[in-house]
């Protein structure tokens, strides 16, 4: 299974997604395919994925579980985040994409994480972001 | 235009009339007051309250000769169109009785001069009686002054007994703030509509009450008790916990903006409201929404700086 | 951080141990001083809330009044001498008194007669020395209030060198004594206690940690841990305490406080519980936070203001404080002797 | 004005069928009222100010944020601006259906539209 195809067979099935990448949890991209209309210059990409990044640890401190997928919807586009093992799957759609749909993507990209897990293992340590940036004031470790 | 009112502050000298305007008026703390010397003649300080009225303070000297020549030569000069008189007595002097006589032919002059000006009598001092005996001095000393006021009033028929109000007051404790409001209660304009207005606010803030304190001087001015509290003098012993607390913070360089304290039973909010007045809001419950309040009594300053402007 | 030990519910025990646990372990605090030199004064100010002008009718101590401090944080007892009695003679058990005794306070009227009061001073330091040489010592130059500047710091410097030599001639030993300016008409006498009871504190490294780690995480620039009762401060954050910003934070404990006792007693008569706290704003661009950190305890910090700070980060920073807290306390009670 | 009691009805309604909470709050995290099942270790002016620095993360890219779903692994947030300047968030059980927690999220952020907008200049 060629995870590139896969994807760009992805994109085609679902109407108004522009583009969809894939990074490792450090925000460096891996893969991407599709000619996004706004996301050709590398600069609004670096910026959606460390806004993105900058959640993560406050998403954890809510204590509500490990975060599966982030939906946001602007006035000219809509980005889906869908965590999967250790890549962040970033989907770009236009205003006439369906959110719904969007989301239930997440369920079709496993079979190409899981691909992805096997043929490159992502080089970033076992990459998890720490759960949650020591929160202030951990009582120091040395209480039992 | 500001209206002006006219009050005069008298009583024997060394009863304390400096010490108690510099601590409600000039931010003075009760141990500074020692330093103050008699006070010569007559001391005026205009006093800004409530932003546009001024309180003409005549902080009169209490020594026999200044007495003397104020029930005589100036006798109109001092005791015409004045509105408030707040005469102090010592609680420990030794010739009380000397005391009434000279409170007597004052009060004579000032209802020949200003028939309908209002008179509160202050028993001074309390702090230096014993605690359990304060009750029964006090109850014997503002009988003396209720029967000598009576003297002065009844040849002239008018107002069977002058005095509105006898209270017992000290500068180490909050009584002296309950006597000053009581004192301030009547000068200020339109304090009923504003007291409506305030129930109608505690109403919509599900508060138990709503209280209004002047800017500078922290003397209660109005309030609304929508659901009733066991201790009576508990404004007085508001006024006197945030107005001690207002001068540490000038202490530190810096002015007080606003406290909110609470457990799980109640939650005080105290603000600055408009541009002369505090507000308090106590709401009954620990976990009441902070930017709720605030931003309620946001839109709540806009009409009672209405009501104060409107004179 | 789970609990697997048989905690007694909401009444964990804080601080140094209740009385009933090490019945005779708990330190003790020796007032000590000339008659009407303000040791009863001083105790009725600070642990019993008395009003600085109130204590003009308190008599003169007869009899040695042992007095327990236990609805403070700060459990000790202090054992008071009358001025006239001398607490060696040993009628008094002086080697049981002193061998427990980890502070011994003597206070001296500033504005008195220094001489004779000197002499004892020296003489009780030097036999209480003798019985445990672990005693802090520390003197209270009281009723400062009513010197001058000048006067203030030549008084106390006076005291310091006579005692100094002195106590070296009688048992050559450079005895280790801190001084304190202290009147009960500011709050010097509180921050002079503070230091007193800091010393009697052996978690003090391990919560001016935590004080300093709460501060970098909420942008705070002062803290300490008041006990509420007294308003002794038992620790502070590396920073130098600001005489004006300490009282400040003793005002606030007033203000809670007294604000509570009129609008928010309990049933059974309590005005500080575990959801009391306090928001102070000043114009200064600073606000003042007090938190309960336990029944005896609380936090009060203030931080600059810029914008509105995220309320609910200083929440969470505080709530990961408060369970620091209480390891440090939980870590002392499990059996480690004081 | 704005009666507390009346919000916490008005935002109560919709903590029916998988809906469990529901915050009003300020994009600085300053909760106005929340309503639902209390969280036992996050208080919910915690979580008030956790959720407004995610939109205020997202929204940096390109301030016109209109919406924003986050799915995690107990529970799914949906939360969108009220009055321009109000945040208002909804919290759902992790299976319950997400076009029903959007349609509550969104029929109760247009009823508060008004009220919020006739006070917003008081806004904090």
């Amino acid at each position: 299974m060629n995870v590139q195809q896969s994807l760009e067979e992805l994109m085609l099935a679902y109407e108004g997604i522009c583009a969809i990448f894939i990074t490792d949890h450090d925000g460096g991209l891996i893969l991407n395919v599709g000619l996004p209309a706004t996301l050709d210059n590398s600069k609004f990409r670096q910026q959606l994925i460390l806004s993105h990044l900058t959640t993560i640890p406050q998403i954890h401190k809510l204590k509500m579980g490990g975060h599966k997928t982030t939906f946001a919807m602007y006035e000219s586009q809509q980005i889906a985040i869908h965590s999967l093992c250790k890549y962040y799957f970033i989907v770009h759609a236009g205003p006439n994409a369906n959110a719904g749909s969007m989301l239930a993507m997440r369920e079709k990209l496993v079979a190409i994480a899981n691909q992805m897990m096997s043929v490159c293992p992502p080089i970033d340590g076992d990459a998890m972001m720490p759960t949650s940036i020591a929160s202030a004031a951990a009582p120091p470790d040395f209480f039992d | 235009m500001s209206s002006k009112r006219k009050v005069l502050l008298m009583g024997k000298s060394g009863s304390g009339k400096t010490s108690m305007r510099s601590i409600i008026f000039a931010n003075y703390i009760a141990r500074d007051c020692s330093r103050l010397g008699p006070t010569i003649e007559v001391e005026h300080a205009h006093v800004r309250f409530l932003g546009n009225m001024v309180l003409h303070l005549w902080d009169c000297g209490g020594q026999e000769s200044f007495m003397e020549n104020f029930l005589m030569s100036q006798k109109d000069q001092i005791f015409k169109n004045v509105q408030v008189l707040i005469y102090v007595f010592d609680v420990e002097s030794r010739e009380f009785e000397k005391d009434l006589r000279y409170y007597q032919s004052c009060l004579e002059a000032l209802l020949q001069n200003s028939p309908n000006a209002q008179v509160f009598c202050l028993i001074h001092k309390m702090d230096l009686i014993e605690e359990d005996k304060r009750d029964e001095t006090f109850k014997k000393r503002e009988a003396d002054v209720l029967r000598y006021s009576e003297l002065a009033a009844t040849p002239l028929g008018e107002r069977s007994n002058a005095v509105c109000q006898c209270f017992k007051s000290s500068i180490w404790d909050e009584t002296l703030y309950k006597a000053w409001s009581a004192i301030v209660y009547h000068l200020v304009p339109n304090v009923n509509t504003m007291e409506d207005k305030l129930a109608k606010f505690g109403n919509v803030l599900e508060a138990t009450e709503v209280i209004l304190f002047e800017r500078a001087t922290f003397l209660v001015i109005a309030h609304a008790v929508l659901s009733p509290h066991k201790d009576p003098h508990r404004f007085e012993k508001v006024s006197n916990i945030i107005k001690q607390f207002k001068l540490s913070c000038l202490k530190m360089g810096s002015k007080l903006d606003s406290i909110q304290v609470r457990n799980s039973r109640f939650t005080a909010f105290i603000d600055t409201f408009t541009q002369n007045t505090y507000v308090m809001i106590v709401v009954p419950d620990g976990k009441v929404s902070a930017p709720m309040i605030t931003m309620n009594v946001k839109n709540a300053r806009k009409v009672f700086e209405a009501i104060e402007t409107k004179q | 951080m789970d609990s697997d030990l048989d905690d007694d519910g909401d009444d964990l025990r804080y601080g140094i141990d209740e009385e009933y646990d090490y019945p005779d372990s708990r330190p003790t605090v020796i007032l000590m001083g000339h008659k009407r030199s303000g040791k009863t004064s001083i105790r009725k100010v600070v642990f019993q809330k008395m009003s600085p002008n109130e204590t003009m009718f308190v008599e003169s101590t007869a009899r040695i009044t042992r007095d327990t401090i236990c609805s403070s944080f700060i459990n000790f007892e202090t054992i008071e001498f009358p001025g006239q009695m001398c607490p060696f003679d040993d009628s008094l058990d002086p080697i049981g008194i002193f061998q427990k005794c980890e502070a011994l306070l003597f206070i001296i009227d500033a504005q008195a007669e220094l001489q004779e009061p000197i002499a004892t001073l020296v003489e009780y330091f030097c036999r209480a020395y003798k019985i445990n040489p672990n005693i802090k010592f520390e003197v209270f130059v009281h009723k400062a209030d009513g010197l001058t500047e000048e006067a203030r710091v030549e008084t106390k410097f006076n005291i310091y060198h006579q005692v100094k030599e002195t106590i070296k001639d009688q048992i050559e030993v450079d005895l280790q004594v801190t001084y304190h300016l202290t009147s009960i008409y500011d709050h010097s006498i509180f921050e002079a206690f503070s230091k007193v009871v800091q010393n009697l504190v052996k978690q003090l490294p391990t919560l001016e940690r935590l004080l300093d780690v709460f501060n970098q995480s909420s942008k705070v620039t002062k803290s300490f841990l008041f006990d509420i009762l007294s308003k002794i401060y038992i620790a502070t954050d590396s920073e130098p305490v600001e005489m004006n910003i300490y009282e400040l934070c003793c005002d606030m404990i007033d203000v809670t406080l007294d604000l509570s006792s009129i609008y928010g007693v309990g049933e059974n008569g309590a005005n500080y519980d575990e959801n009391s706290q306090a928001i102070i704003r000043l114009k200064s661009e600073q606000v003042m936070y007090l938190r309960q950190v336990n029944k005896h305890l609380a936090l009060v910090f203030i931080m600059k203001e810029d914008g509105n700070e995220k309320v609910g980060f200083i929440d969470h920073n505080f709530g990961v404080f408060k369970q620091g807290i209480e390891q440090v306390f939980r870590v002392k009670n499990r059996g480690l002797h004081f | 004005m704005l009666k507390q009691k009346a919000l916490i009805d008005v935002l109560g309604q919709v903590n029916t069928s998988g809906v469990d909470g529901s915050w009003l709050f300020n994009k600085d995290g300053l909760l106005l009222a929340y309503v639902g099942s209390e969280q036992k270790e996050v208080a919910s002016n915690v979580s008030a100010a956790l959720l407004a620095s995610v939109w205020t993360a997202l929204e940096r890219r390109a301030c016109d944020l209109r919406e924003s779903i986050l799915v995690l692994e107990d529970s799914t947030i949906a939360f969108t601006l009220v009055a321009r300047t109000m945040l208002l968030a909804v919290k759902a059980h992790k299976n319950a259906d997400l076009g029903m927690v959007r349609a509550k999220l969104h029929s109760l952020s247009t009823y508060l539209e008004q009220p919020i907008l006739s006070i917003s200049h008081d806004l904090i």
